[in-house]
C-alpha cells in the first residue's frame, strides 16, 4: 500500500523505483508464501474451511495496492487473501480466521471467504461471485457525497462479469461519475469452466467503452503494470473524471478450491499451467530487481524474513482459542445507537 | 396537534433526517415521481438536492446493492422500491449481504441501511404488482422489519430505522398513505420491536399488521356494538415481534385472532400462531383464526379482486368464529363436569 | 404477420411490395385506433386496469412480426398491446382483458399488462421490466434443442436494458447461438427518467458487438426500416447465424400510462412531442402508399373498417361477463398430468 | 432391491428422465462437474450430450429465466442450483414469474420447469453457502416444494417433479448424498404432497423434513430406548404439504414434535404448528416443539458450527420435552378432578 495519506489529486508519479518494487516485492512474497503454506496445511487438513488460492496471481493485489492509500476502500471475493494482506491485514489474523479461531479477523465466523479489516479500508470480502462490486461502487458513492478523495476498488473474477449486477454497476458508476476502479481479474477460469465456454469473446474491458468509461486490457502478472494502470486510474477518480475497469490477464496456479495443482473440481489442465508457471510475477520481477543490481543475499534474506513471518502468524492462529460457543447469537445486529 | 396523512407524515421524517443527518440519503426508482411514491417523497429532490434524493435506472439489484455499500462506508441510505414485487430482483444484496455483514464480520462493520418498500396492490394491477411479501424477510435473521399503519408510525418508525445502524426493511402500503392522524413536528422514534394496543378489550385479541391493524379497529367496533369487547393489537414491528404484548392479551383474553393481508402460509400470521400456541398453551380457549389472502395470486378483474382481499369484515367473522369456538368448548367442558359431578354422587 | 408457415432458411426477400405496406399500414391502423379508443376509455374510466398505450411505436410491433411466422415466439412487457395485435392476437379478447371480462385473452386475471395469445406465438407479455428477455432466450434455446426453424423475440424498452439479466441474456444467447431477435424499442423514456438520466451513452445496440453478436440502431418509425432489419435478423437467426439486438429508436406520444398527452408521473415534455408528432410512423407510410398510387378512397375505407372493428371488439367485452367469484383459486396450479 | 445412494438415485432419475423424454434437458451451474453435484449428476454429459447437459456462466438469473421460458415453449426443463444461496438472484424469475404464469394466463401457458437447489452447509463455509430456504418458497403460490430424505424419494420425486406440468422446486441436501437405499430400477413417482410414515408410534409425533427426516429415524431409536413409542412422518413434500398424514398421527399421539433444520421464524415448523394447532386443537396435549436452527446466519469456526445445526439429539429432547409437559398437565388435571369429586362430596 501507498505510503502517505490521500492525495490531493495532483497526477501521480507512474514511474516505479526500486524502494517501490522492493516493496511490491516483499508484498508478492508474502501472498505467495502465506497462500503456499496454506495450501500445506488444506493438505494436511489442519485448515479445512474452504479456500481459493491466489498464487499466480500477486502481482494484481500488490501493484493495485501500491496504488491506494490506507484510506481508500477495497472489497474482494472468495479469493482475497491477496487483496487482504496487499492492503495491510494484519496476517496473523488471516490465519487465526482460516483456522476458526477467535483472534481471527472475523473472529472464526467468516474463515477463508470472508475477511475483513476495516482499519485499513477493506470492508469485506464475501464468496457470493460479484455481490461486492455493486457495494463498492456504494462506498465509492459515500466517497464522492462526502466530497472526499477516497477511491473505492472491488476485485473480482472473469466469472462475476457474467453476473448481471456487474453491468448495472458500471452503469451506475458512469452515470454517478464515481471514483471506483473496477479490477477485473480474469485468470480464464471459472470454477472447472475455461472463459471460452462462457463468452464469446475475449474482451471483458470492452464494457467499459460501451458505458462510457474508461477500460483497459494488460498484463496481469506484470506487477509494473498493474501499477501504472492502477495508478492513472486512481488519479482520474481522485480528480472527479470518474471510473475505470482493468482487466487483468492471469492465471491461478493451484485448483479453483483447495490446494489441487493439477486437477480439481473436475478439470485437468496441467499443460496450461505449463505455460504459465514461467509468467510467474515474483520470478520477473526478482529479475528486475537483479537486474537493477539488488543483490541476490537481499532477495533471499527478504524471503527468510518473510517465511518467518509466515510461520508466526501460522503459530499465532494454532495458538489462538475457539470462539466460545455461548458467543454463537452475538453480532447478529449491531447496537448502533450509541454512536449516532 | 396537527394532523398529516400517512404519506405526508413520511414525508417529514424524510426531511427531518435529510436536514439533521447528512449521511442520510436516498437512493431508488421514482423518488423523483409523484408516480411511484405518492406524497411520501414529494419534491425532496427540489429541497435537498438531486445528489441526495437520486432517482434511479431500473437496477434494482446494484442500486440495493450500492447503498449497502454506502452503509457500510458510513453513510445512513434509505433505498426505495415503490412496488415489493420489484425488490424481489435485489433479494441477494439484501438476504445474502445486508442481513449477514455484521454477524460474519462480528460486528466490526454495520450496515446502516434502510430498505424502503411499498405495498401496492389493487386497482386492476394482478399477480406482480400487488404482492405483500413481508414473511420473507421475517424468516431471515440480521434483517429487522417495521410495518407502520398510522401516520404517528410511520413517522417514527423511518426515524427509528435510519437511526437503528442495522438493516431494516420499511414496509408502507398504499392503501394507508391518504389516512390522517396527530403527528408531532418534532423528530421522534418509534421503538422497532413495540406493538401498540390500539384498543382495550378483554374477550378476544386482534393481533394485525400494517392495513389490516387499521382494519381492525374499524371491526372491534362493530363487534362493539355487537357485545363483543377486542382488544386491538397493532404489531408495527413484524421483526422483532413484541411478544410480551401479544401474549399478555391472549392469556388475558383467551382467544386470539391474526390478520395480515399476505400469503398465508408460512406468513406472519404462522408464526404469530405457532409462536402463541406454545408459549400460551395452556390459556388459549379456542383454535386461533388466521386472517389472511387465500393461497393464490392476485387477479385483475374487479369482481376477483374484490374477493381476494380480507378486510374488516373478515376480520369481525373470524372473531366471532373464535368465540362460537369458545362457547362450544365451554359448554362441553361444563356438561362434562356436570356429569362427572353427578356420576361422582 | 407474415404469411405461410415456418420457412427453410432460404434468404427473405427485403424488398416490401405494395401489398406487404398495405398489410403493414393496415395493422398499425388497428394498433394506432385501438390505443386511441383505449386511452378515451381510460379517460371516462370504463378501462381501469394500469394501460401504457403503444401510439406513436406501432412501425416496431409491426414491422418486427411481419417477418414472423404464426409460429415463431414473442414476448413484451407493460407496453404490449401493439405485440398481441401485431402477432395476431383476437382484438376482441384484448378488449374484454382490459375490461377484466371472462372473455379476456387471460380470462380477467391479467388486464392490460399481461396479454397472451398461444395460438399466434404470443406466449405472455409480464410488466416486470426485463423478465421476458431471459425467457425469451429460453424459448429459443427449446428451438434450436429441438432442431426448429422457430424464432423467439422479446420486445422491451430502453429501460429494460439497465437490468443486469438483459446483459447476462445477450451473453447467453451470443453464447448457445439461439435464434432469438432482441427487439429493444428506445422510446428515449423509461417512465419519467430520460434516458440521459441514466445512461452515459446513447448505443444500446453496441451492447451486441462486446457480445459478439449482431446489433443495429434504427428508425423506429419507419415500418420498412424495421421490417427489412427484422428479415435480416430472422434470417441470420433461422440460418444458425445466431442471434441479433435491434435498438429501434422511436416516442411514446402518450404518457407512461394511462392517457394522458402531455403530462404524466411528473414530466411535462410539450416540446419533444411536437417534434415526433411529425414523425408519424402512419403518416409516413400513408404517404409512400399515396406515392406508390394508392387511392385516398380506399386508404380512408380501410380506417373505417379498422374503427368498425375496434368499436365491435369495444362492444364485445362490454356485453362480456365478468369472471364468477368462485374462480378466484383456479388456474394456481394446471393439471398437466393429462398431456405427459 | 438395489441399494443406492441419495446422489446415485437422483443420478438415476435424472438419466431415465433425459433417456424418456425428450423434453429433458439440464442446465446449471456444475453440471459438467463433480465438485458442484457430487455423483447426482455424474458425467451425464457425456451420456446426453453438452446440448441437452448445459454447463452454465455464472448468471443465475437468466439461466433460471431462459429454463421457464423453455418451459414455456414445450420443453422440460430443471434448472440447478448447487446451492441454494446462489438461487437469491434468480427469485424474480421463480416467484414473479414461474409461480404466477399459469394463473395470470388462466393455465393456458403452463410452466413444466424444475427447479432443483442444493442445501450445502458445514464444512465451514459460512453464511453465504449455508442457507437452507425452503420457507421462502413454501410462502408462494404456484410453487410446489418437495424435499426428499431418502435414495427412494430422491429418485422419484424428482420423476415426479418433472412430470407434474406446474413449477417445482426440488431441494436436496448434500448431508444426505451418501446415504444408502433401496431404489428400484424402473422409473416410478413419488406422489407430491404425500408424506411418509417412517414408524408408527403412540407416544409422540415427530414430523420433519429432509435430513431431519433421517435424524428423526434416529431419535426413534433413541427414544424407543427409553421407553417412548414416537411416530415419524417424513414429509417429503412441503408445498403442498400432506395434513392429513399428520393431523391423524397428532390425533392418535396428541404430542407433536416438527423438525427442520432451517431458521425458526416463519419457516416450514411455523406453518406445520400454527396449522395443526388449529385443525387439532382439542386433540393437543402439551405444546408443539419446534426444532430448527437458531435464527442465526450460519458460522464457519467449527465449534460454532456445531452448537448450530440440530440433529437427532435435540429431537430427543424436545420429545422428552413435549411429554413432560403433556404429563405435568395430566397430573395437573387429575389433581383437579380428584379435588373436584372431593369439592363434590
Ligand atoms: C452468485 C454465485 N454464483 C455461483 C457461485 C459459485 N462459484 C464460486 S467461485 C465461482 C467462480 C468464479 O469465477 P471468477 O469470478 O472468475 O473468480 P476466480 O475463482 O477465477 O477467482 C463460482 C461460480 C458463487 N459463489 N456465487
Ligand atoms: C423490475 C421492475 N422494475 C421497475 C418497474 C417499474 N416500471 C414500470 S414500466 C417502467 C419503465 C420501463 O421503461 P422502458 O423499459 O423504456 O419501457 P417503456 O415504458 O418506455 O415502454 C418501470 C421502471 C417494473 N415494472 N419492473
Ligand atoms: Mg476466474
Ligand atoms: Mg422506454
Amino acid at each position: 500500500m501507498r505510503n502517505g495519506s490521500k492525495r490531493n489529486g495532483n497526477p501521480q508519479e507512474t514511474s516505479v523505483n526500486q524502494a517501490l518494487l522492493w516493496e511490491m516485492y516483499r508484498t508478492m512474497m508474502r501472498i505467495r508464501i502465506a497462500e503456499e503454506s496454506i495450501a500445506k496445511l488444506l493438505e494436511s487438513e489442519e485448515i479445512r474451511c474452504p479456500t481459493h488460492l491466489y498464487t499466480g496471481q500477486e502481482a494484481i493485489a500488490t501493484g493495485v495496492c501500491a496504488a491506494l492509500t490506507k484510506e481508500d476502500y477495497i472489497f474482494g471475493g472468495h479469493r482475497s487473501h491477496g487483496h487482504y494482506l496487499a492492503k495491510g491485514g494484519d496476517i496473523r489474523a488471516l490465519m487465526a480466521e482460516l483456522y476458526g479461531k477467535v483472534s481471527g479477523c472475523a473472529r472464526g465466523r467468516g474463515g477463508s471467504m470472508h475477511l475483513v479489516a476495516p482499519e485499513v479500508g477493506l470492508l469485506g470480502t464475501v464468496p457470493l461471485v460479484a455481490a461486492t462490486i455493486p457495494i463498492a461502487v456504494g462506498a465509492a458513492l459515500a466517497c464522492k457525497l462526502r466530497g472526499e478523495q477516497r477511491v473505492s476498488v472491488p476485485f473480482f473474477g472473469d466469472g462475476a462479469t457474467e453476473e448481471g449486477h456487474f453491468h448495472e454497476s458500471l452503469n451506475l458508476a458512469a452515470l454517478y461519475c464515481l471514483p471506483v476502479i473496477f479490477i477485473c481479474e480474469n485468470n480464464l477460469y471459472s470454477s472447472h469452466m475455461h472463459i471460452s465456454e462462457r463468452r464469446v469473446k475475449g474482451n471483458i474491458y470492452q464494457f467499459a467503452e460501451v458505458h462510457g468509461i474508461h477500460g483497459a486490457s494488460l498484463d496481469g502478472n506484470d506487477v509494473i503494470a498493474v501499477y501504472q494502470a492502477a495508478v492513472k486510474a486512481v488519479d482520474r477518480a481522485r480528480n472527479g473524471a470518474g471510473p475505470t475497469l482493468l482487466e487483468c490477464r492471469t492465471y491461478r496456479w493451484r485448483g479453483h478450491v483447495g490446494p489441487a495443482m493439477d486437477m480439481d473440481v473436475g478439470v485437468k489442465r496441467k499443460d496450461e499451467l505449463k505455460d504459465w508457471l514461467p509468467k510467474d510475477p515474483l520470478a520477473r520481477t526478482r529479475f528486475q530487481l537483479a537486474k537493477a543490481g539488488r543483490p541476490q543475499t537481499e532477495i533471499d534474506q527478504l524471503e527468510r524474513e518473510v517465511m518467518g513471518e509466515v510461520q508466526n502468524a501460522i503459530r499465532f492462529a494454532r495458538e489462538s482459542f475457539y470462539p466460545p460457543k455461548n458467543d454463537l447469537k452475538d453480532y447478529v445486529f449491531v447496537d448502533a445507537k450509541a454512536d449516532n | 396537534m396537527r394532523a398529516l396523512t400517512y404519506a405526508q407524515a413520511m414525508r417529514e421524517a424524510f426531511a427531518q433526517l435529510l436536514a439533521f443527518d447528512p449521511r442520510v440519503f436516498v437512493i431508488g426508482q421514482g423518488v423523483w415521481s409523484p408516480w411511484y411514491a405518492g406524497a411520501s417523497l414529494k419534491e425532496l429532490e427540489k429541497e435537498f438536492g438531486r445528489d441526495r434524493i437520486i432517482d434511479s435506472p431500473v437496477s434494482e439489484n446494484a442500486t440495493t446493492g450500492a447503498a449497502i455499500g454506502a452503509a457500510l462506508a458510513g453513510m445512513r441510505p434509505i433505498v426505495f422500491h415503490p412496488r415489493m414485487d420489484f425488490m424481489l430482483l435485489a433479494v441477494d444484496p439484501i438476504v445474502n449481504q445486508a442481513a449477514n455483514w455484521s454477524y460474519i464480520f462480528a460486528g466490526q462493520v454495520q450496515v446502516p441501511v434502510v430498505i424502503r418498500a411499498s405495498i401496492n396492490r389493487g386497482g386492476e394491477q394482478g399477480a406482480q404488482h400487488s404482492q405483500a411479501l413481508q414473511a420473507l424477510f421475517m424468516h431471515v435473521p440480521g434483517l429487522k422489519v417495521v410495518m407502520p399503519a398510522t401516520a404517528y408510525d410511520a413517522k417514527g418508525l423511518l426515524i427509528a430505522a435510519v437511526n437503528d445502524g442495522n438493516p431494516v426493511m420499511y414496509i408502507d402500503d398504499r392503501w394507508l398513505y391518504d389516512e390522517p392522524g396527530e403527528v408531532p413536528e418534532e423528530m421522534y422514534e418509534v421503538p422497532i420491536g413495540s406493538a401498540a394496543v390500539r384498543r382495550m378489550g378483554t374477550d378476544v385479541s386482534i393481533v394485525a399488521t400494517s392495513y389490516m391493524a387499521a382494519q381492525a379497529v374499524n371491526a372491534s367496533k362493530v363487534l362493539e356494538r355487537r357485545g363483543i369487547d377486542a382488544e386491538v393489537i397493532d404489531l408495527r414491528s413484524v421483526s422483532p415481534w413484541d411478544r410480551e404484548t401479544v401474549l399478555n392479551s391472549v392469556r388475558k383474553t383467551g382467544c386470539l385472532v391474526v390478520a395480515d393481508a399476505a400469503w398465508k402460509t408460512c406468513g406472519v400470521t404462522a408464526e404469530l400462531a405457532a409462536s402463541v400456541a406454545e408459549e400460551a398453551f395452556d390459556d388459549l380457549k379456542a383454535p386461533i383464526a388466521r386472517v389472511c389472502l387465500p393461497d393464490v395470486p392476485a387477479p385483475t378483474s374487479a369482481p376477483l379482486e374484490k374477493a381476494y382481499y380480507p378486510g374488516a369484515e373478515e376480520i369481525v367473522l373470524a372473531a366471532e368464529r373464535v368465540l362460537d369456538q369458545k362457547e362450544k368448548r365451554w359448554a362441553i367442558a361444563s356438561r362434562s363436569l356436570i356429569r362427572k359431578h353427578i356420576t361422582a354422587h
